[in-house]
């Protein structure tokens, strides 16, 4: 066992992302004047922490075989209504915070509640979800709050303890958090066992329907957590901020080595697959070229990416 | 008189509002001048009823909410076109039912309209450009902030700009980028640029919540702004102020809803209204910032701040 | 025991589990019509078909390529690609026949591209075919950086006039899956979808059969958005975006899985039934923007819950 | 080698020094093996001795390392599954080929269906699919979906598949093993049958009985190699297994001493999914067996006394409780674990590793503060390696195990939890003796142990020589109960098939 371990370290997929991410980056700093800065990767880094943050949830989702369409929708709830569930009266802003992660989590457990017990595909739930969600935003949108006075948000999205932004800093931690529980907690191991086989989970005692709720309660969880953090780093919450997070979650995910089918992958491939996305978005905006050029670029890149790492035996 | 109208309906008329997609605040606040201005009219015993459509983006969606209009024998229809062609068809088809048809904003390519009502997108863009070139002296390096790609408002304001910047090849357009009219995507992308390209006089930005963005991306990395152009949303003239930029913007008002419903109205009633009504661009600087900034409390954070309206003014507008 | 009714008797069978579906849109449909009785004349029959048909086959195209185990996020895309391209060729030289040659062939070839990339490359379909909306798109904006182009009028009257056109191709459509379900290869699809090993040892050629499926649907892709030009009377690059999501939300509401050959194209067509008439009746119904979205998403959850729940009702 | 019996015609197919091996690992090492025409070849060897491998390269699925499958007296180059059929070979394969939503007429044509004008003739089809129909006993409605039959009988529709092509050699990879013995006999029928009509047959099982019974002939594989190659005419079933495993036959069934303890279940009235009205008893220390034909409801009692399918019963006693479990869960809180019949579908994650398989179960329990305990869990794994004979690596995918090992390990799975109510449908399928031999003792074990153990199983003499008593099922009800003393096959068959009484004991 311990004798094949390097080499089996080396296959595994989100080594290789990492190692991609690696080279991108050191190929753009040589090539691209300002890229290879020190500001500039910091600030991938904390564009990444949203994505990362909002993929946290959907890596556990997507490993146990689902999939978490209302993250964008969540996002932008999330974001426009923590202003108004913060009460003027508390000055540290962690009041705002907690209501805000708990309608996140709420809606999280909606989403999971319809797949679990109502046996809604997750897509429709989700998919339905987020049109729910629109409904609530043209109620809520454009109420005179939507300025963010929160301290703590402010602070989330502009503090540099240590040199390093909040949010990055927030990732870590959820990363840790994440990973943990993925491969050191029994839940973990029941999600992997979930998505790869459902039907043995189930006669396997594994409770099947309650880990669905807790996963897609965390994904609304999580998305809660990028809503704010997107929010502190653009002091404004609107209408389709958290639009661009629901296909860029999905991707950072699959780029990561998740098998989109569930039952195999880690978060960290979703790592370096968040940094990935925005690397290549940064790279593709300072290319000047018509914007088809451009859309054709990125998707030739994530393509070539594809095609470099080659994961995924079926389908 | 006016086009489309056949004379045969009589009021109280209902009015069809095709909105392509309600949530962003911009569509919200146009929605709010227009259920205010049924609300007069329905005063005065000319409307009787709104009904509300929203093609959520899709222009497809808005093709066959347009359509249920019609089968719906709608007196009025006002609408801001989710793609510059692909209402035209539909849009004609209420034309020939006698349907007073009014178009803002988001134009359609086809006249058979009875009014189209807009600010001058081309105009926008040359105007924005023109300061900006009498604000740099005719030198210096520039980025440019285009809305999305492939839509005619963003196209047609950076072909505004176009003529003025080959006059004037003293300014260097260094890069430009296409993103959603959103603070968010416009602050990665600018933070990208500047990046990339260490030394920038200027900031072009094509409206929106670009300008916003644009300014956050600098804030954010501790540098000098630079002058920037822009529209009338509360969080750019907040941060210009806040700042102290050298900043230029114009507005494309909320109320153009209103004056859709409006012109729509006295087109039915037998009133005359001219094919295209201009809506002039007002011009927001530092002299006039503050007037703007003075009402911001009564918009939406992320709203836009439009100038007053009433009903001598639309009358004014229509009589051109 | 073997008669001719064979082939009828297995087609009813593949309305199993579609019953629910089949109420709640026929239901709908007597909504609209109680609302609308226009909808049943020759204009409004035309109308209305007109704005469910290029739903209708994505739909198609998404649950083909889902029957057989994929997915596609490049559909809008392709739609938007195949507009342009029709409008930007009709006026040339070779004319309409020309250009919808050039429409089809476009769809075909970018259909089998993805398809051999999954096949061969072995990667998920769900992300080379997201890649490749970005490439799609792209070129769609090449082709035609902004709405416009040229569709002439007689070709827009023809497809999208005050006849129903629509629903003819609609039927033709229908009638050219069902010719091609009952062929080895329409079966093979289904067989690979489902159990692609036990398919490739009975015969099946599997690859083959999986990029006959992405072509396939990218050809219909296309063709839905050579009749959106059509009915627009112009490209637009970027009109097709929303169908990617709603082809997949047509395909799952009718039922059909993601995990290959569960489904059928019957309930696919309902699905994507279901999701354009509920637009018409909930405008006659006079909903506000907000009960619009609330109730579509009551309406797309209802579909697949209510249904579910009363069959495990009855089961217990 | 013994090559002389009355068969001795050309071989129709046949290898010739094959090897072939997996990452490295020989598994086939310089093997021959000819089918010839008329013959039914017996092909034995315990778990994982390689005959499914030789069966693929005989198909053309896999490609030998070294040496050559021979068709019609010629070498053949660039062997293909599709090459394979041309020359007319069908396999059965154990892993079924079908697909859920098709209809049976559907399945059996796939991959060769008649045709008029480039459309599949479904007139022809459903007279092509009716001769093999009738051959192999299915008399379903052609048009039903096979996703809608019972596993038994999905099988059926797989040899019909096979025979659809009129093929000239048919493998059979253990093709009876999830058949009922109404079913298996169809099958001998037709085997002896199609020998008779001059195909070349080989057939693969680990029911010796079977072999005895159809095959004339037996190729044995042990660790790779074929350790005997001969006519079965005056073989004693005892040879064959010492061929086979090495050392002399020991008994099937271990020998017990019935001791049952307190009443563990009692149901009256109980009914889930096809099974209706059941009363049913089970004490500890007993091992009650259920059988009947396939698909009489045996599977849903099970799974609805587990808490998978809903259930309801007029009077409950469960493990000192008076109510049904109404989940999984709840069912293993009582101390009820079960174990499928299809294990790659329903009880083993194929893809993950054979440890985590292994724990699964109890990884919850091995916790410690919240998180896995990593030291436990290979404690855990090592021990029960051990004491159910699991050989290698155990971070190797399960799926790399042969199918014997396969089911050890979905058996395993629960030891660490000592469920007092051990539920096994058909735990023994396609198990090898000695396998199958450790299955029984520890079933034994276990009960004398204390567990009360119901076996539901396909496989009648199991029913016979293990249990304390025997539900027969019928129709979704209980058919006849039998005692321990009135077990024997043919009272067994005749409930099952609705012919003695319902009391026999
Ligand atoms: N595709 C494969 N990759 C790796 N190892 C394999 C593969 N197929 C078979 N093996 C290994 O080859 C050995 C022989 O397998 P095979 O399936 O031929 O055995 P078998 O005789 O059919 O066993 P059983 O009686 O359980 O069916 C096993 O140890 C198995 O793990
Ligand atoms: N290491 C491996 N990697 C991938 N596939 C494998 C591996 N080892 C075995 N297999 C495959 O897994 C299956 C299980 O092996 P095996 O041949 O023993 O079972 P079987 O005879 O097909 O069916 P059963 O287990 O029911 O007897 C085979 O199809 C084999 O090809
Ligand atoms: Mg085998
Ligand atoms: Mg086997």
């Amino acid at each position: 066992m311990t004798s094949s371990r390097l080499p089996r370290l080396i296959a595994q997929p989100w080594l290789l992302t990492f190692a991609l991410v690696a080279l991108v980056w050191c190929g753009a700093g040589l090539t691209l004047r300002g890229f290879g800065s020190w500001g500039h990767l910091r600030y991938l880094l904390e564009l990444s922490a949203a994505i990362g943050i909002a993929a946290a949830g959907q890596t556990l989702v997507v490993i146990a075989g689902g999939i978490d369409l209302s993250v964008g929708a969540v996002i932008t709830v999330s974001a426009i209504l923590l202003p108004m569930l913060s009460p003027a009266a508390d000055p540290t802003g962690l009041v705002g915070l907690g209501a805000t992660l708990a309608l996140a989590t709420g809606i999280g457990c909606l989403n999971g509640a319809g797949a679990a017990y109502l046996r809604v595909p997750p897509i429709i739930m989700t998919l339905a979800m987020a049109t729910f969600l629109q409904g609530l935003l043209i109620i809520v949108a454009g109420g005179s709050a939507v300025s963010v006075s929160n301290p703590a948000v402010i602070w989330l999205g502009s503090a540099r303890p240590l040199g390093l932004p909040a949010g990055v800093i927030l990732w870590v931690i959820v990363s840790a958090a994440i990973l943990l529980v993925i491969h050191r907690t029994p839940f973990g191991a029941r999600l992997l066992a979930i998505g790869a086989n459902p039907v043995a989970a189930k006669l396997t005692g594994l409770g099947v329907e309650r880990a669905s709720l807790r996963l897609y309660a965390a994904s609304g969880f999580f998305s809660g957590l990028a809503g704010i953090l997107l929010l502190g780093m653009n002091r404004q919450g609107y209408a389709g901020i958290g639009e661009p997070y629901l296909l860029t979650s999905i991707a950072a995910v699959v780029l990561g080595g998740t098998s989109i089918l569930g039952g195999r992958g880690t978060y960290a491939g979703t790592i370096p697959g968040a940094i990935l996305l925005v690397t290549t978005t940064a790279l593709i905006t300072v290319v000047n070229a018509s914007p088809g050029w451009r859309s054709i670029m990125f998707g030739s890149l994530i393509l070539a990416l594809l095609l470099i790492s080659g994961r995924e035996a079926r389908r | 008189a006016a086009n489309c109208i056949k004379g045969d309906r009589k009021a109280p008329y209902t009015v069809g509002w095709a909105n392509i997609y309600s949530v962003p605040t911009w569509m919200k606040q146009t929605e709010g001048t227009i259920t205010a201005e049924v609300e007069a009219l329905k005063k005065d015993g000319r409307v009787k009823d709104l009904m509300v459509t929203d093609a959520q983006g899709n222009a497809q969606t808005q093709i066959q909410q347009i359509q249920s209009m019609i089968d719906a024998n709608v007196d009025a229809i006002v609408v801001i076109a989710g793609s510059s062609t692909a209402l035209d068809r539909v849009i004609s088809d209420a034309c020939d039912k006698g349907i007073a048809v009014v178009n803002f904003d988001s134009l359609v390519d086809t006249d058979k309209v009875t009014a189209k009502i807009n600010t001058d997108s081309n105009e926008w863009g040359s105007k924005a450009a023109q300061w900006m070139v009498d604000q740099l002296g005719g030198k210096g390096k520039i980025i440019i902030m285009n809305g999305p790609a492939g839509v005619s408002v963003s196209d047609d304001r950076r072909k505004g700009a176009q003529p003025v910047l080959d006059a004037n090849k003293g300014l260097e357009v260094i890069t430009e980028t296409n993103t959603e009219y959103n603070v968010a995507p416009a602050q990665e992308a600018m933070t990208s640029l500047l990046f990339a390209n260490p030394e920038i006089d200027g900031v072009l930005s094509l409206g929106g919540a670009l300008s916003a963005g644009a300014l956050l991306a600098f804030d954010r990395q501790g540098r000098e702004p630079v002058p920037t152009t822009g529209e009338n949303a509360r969080q750019f003239l907040e941060l210009w102020k806040e700042k102290g930029i050298n900043g230029w913007a114009t507005m494309q008002p909320n109320w153009l809803g209103a004056l859709a419903v409006y012109t729509a109205v006295q087109a039915l009633d037998g009133k005359p209204v001219p094919a295209f009504v201009k809506v002039p661009l007002p011009v927001i600087d530092d002299s006039t910032i503050d007037t703007y900034l003075a009402r911001a409390s009564e918009f939406p954070a992320d709203g836009y701040i439009y100038s007053a309206y009433d009903k001598a003014l639309f009358d004014k507008l229509l009589a051109q | 025991m073997a008669s001719p009714s064979l082939y009828r008797a297995v087609q009813r069978g593949r309305n199993r589990g579609l019953g629910g579906l089949y109420l709640l849109v026929a239901a709908l449909l007597l909504v609209y019509i109680w609302l609308f009785p226009g909808v049943l004349g020759l204009s409004g029959f035309s109308k209305f078909t007109q704005n469910w048909l290029p739903l209708a086959l994505v739909t198609m195209a998404q649950a083909l390529l889902m029957l057989n185990g994929g997915i596609s996020l490049a559909i809008g895309p392709l739609v938007s690609l195949g507009a342009v391209i029709a409008a930007t060729t009709m006026g040339g030289p070779l004319g309409a026949l020309g250009s919808i040659l050039a429409v089809a062939l476009t769809g075909l070839g970018v259909g089998a591209l993805f398809g051999s990339i999954v096949a061969l490359f072995r990667l998920p379909a769900i992300i080379v075919t997201l890649a490749g909306s970005f490439i799609v798109g792209g070129v769609a904006l090449l082709v035609l950086p902004r709405p416009g182009g040229f569709i002439p009028a007689w070709f827009s009257d023809a497809l999208a006039g005050h006849q129903p056109t629509a629903f003819v191709l609609l039927l033709l459509v229908v009638a050219g899956w069902k010719l091609f379900l009952a062929t080895p290869l329409g079966l093979g699809l289904y067989a690979a979808g489902d159990n692609p090993l036990g398919a490739y040892r009975s015969g099946v050629p599997v690859e083959r059969v999986r990029i006959a499926a992405f072509a396939l649907s990218g050809l219909l892709t296309a063709l839905a958005g050579l009749f959106v030009a059509a009915q627009t009377g112009s490209g637009d690059p970027v009109i097709g975006t929303p169908m990617t999501l709603n082809s997949i939300a047509g395909a799952v509401l009718g039922g059909v899985g993601f995990l290959g050959g569960r489904g059928t194209m019957r309930g696919a067509l309902a699905g994507s039934l279901l999701l354009t008439v509920m637009i018409n009746v909930m405008f006659f119904l006079g909903f506000p923007p907000v009960a619009q979205y609330v109730a579509q998403g009551l309406i797309i959850v209802g579909a697949v819950a209510v249904p579910e729940f009363l069959a495990r009702r009855r089961a217990a | 080698m013994d090559g002389t019996d009355r068969y001795d015609g050309p071989a129709l197919l046949a290898a010739r020094g094959v090897h072939r091996g997996f990452f490295g690992n020989p598994v086939l090492k310089g093997v021959d093996i000819a089918l010839r025409p008329g013959r039914v070849h017996a092909l034995l060897g315990e778990n994982g001795a390689g005959k499914s491998t030789l069966i693929n390269l005989l198909s053309g699925a896999l490609a030998p390392d070294q040496g050559e499958i021979v068709l019609d007296g010629r070498p053949v180059s660039g062997f293909s599954p599709g090459a394979a059929r041309k020359a007319g070979i069908a396999v059965v394969q154990q892993e079924l080929s079908l697909t859920a939503e098709l209809s049976i007429a559907e399945n059996i044509g796939l991959g060769a269906y008649p045709r008029r004008f480039g459309l599949v003739d479904y007139r022809a089809l459903g007279q092509g699919v009716e001769r093999v129909c009738r051959m192999v006993g299915i008399d379903e409605p052609l048009e039903t979906p096979v996703g809608a039959l019972p596993l038994g009988r999905r099988q059926m529709v797989e040899i019909a598949k096979a025979l659809f092509r009129r093929p000239r050699v048919l493998i059979l990879d253990e093709p009876t093993s999830s058949l009922s013995a109404h079913e298996a006999g169809i099958l001998a029928d037709l085997v002896l049958r199609l020998a008779g009509e001059g195909l070349a047959l080989l057939y693969i099982s680990h029911r010796l009985n079977e072999i005895m019974a159809l095959c004339s002939h037996v190729t044995i594989l042990r660790d790779g190699v074929v350790t005997a190659d001969r006519s079965l005419r005056g073989v004693a079933p005892d040879a064959l297994v010492k061929l086979m495993v090495g050392r002399e036959a020991e008994h099937l069934f271990p020998a017990w001493e019935p001791s049952p303890g307190e009443g563990l279940i009692r149901l009256e009235g109980f009914s889930a999914g096809a099974a209706r009205e059941v009363d049913f008893e089970g004490r500890r220390g007993e091992v009650v067996g259920i059988g009947g034909l396939v698909g009489q409801g045996q599977e849903d009692f099970l799974q609805g006394l587990y808490g998978a399918i809903p259930a309801r019963a007029r009077a409950v006693s469960l493990a000192g409780g008076t109510a049904l479990p109404g989940s999984v869960e709840a069912a293993n809180r009582l101390g009820l674990a079960y174990v499928p019949a299809d294990r790659k579908r329903e009880s083993l994650v194929l893809t993950h590793s054979i440890a985590t398989n292994l724990t699964l179960p109890s990884i919850p329990r091995l916790a410690r503060s919240g998180l896995r305990d990593r030291a436990a869990e290979s404690g855990l794994v090592a021990e029960l390696a051990r004491r159910l004979g699991i050989k290698g690596d155990p971070a190797r995918p399960v799926q790399a195990l042969s199918g014997g090992n396969q089911q050890k390990v979905a058996l395993a799975k629960w030891l660490p939890l000592q469920p007092s109510i051990l539920l096994l449908n058909d735990p023994t399928r396609g198990v090898d003796l000695d396998t199958k031999r450790e299955i029984y003792r520890m079933l034994r074990d276990l009960a004398a142990a204390g567990t009360l153990v119901v076996l539901l199983s396909s496989d009648t003499p199991e029913l016979v020589h293990l249990c304390d008593r025997v539900f027969v099922f019928r129709e979704g009800r209980v058919a006849g109960t039998l005692q321990r003393g009135a077990i024997t096959e043919e009272a067994i068959v005749g409930a099952a098939l609705g012919l003695a009484g319902k009391e026999a004991a």
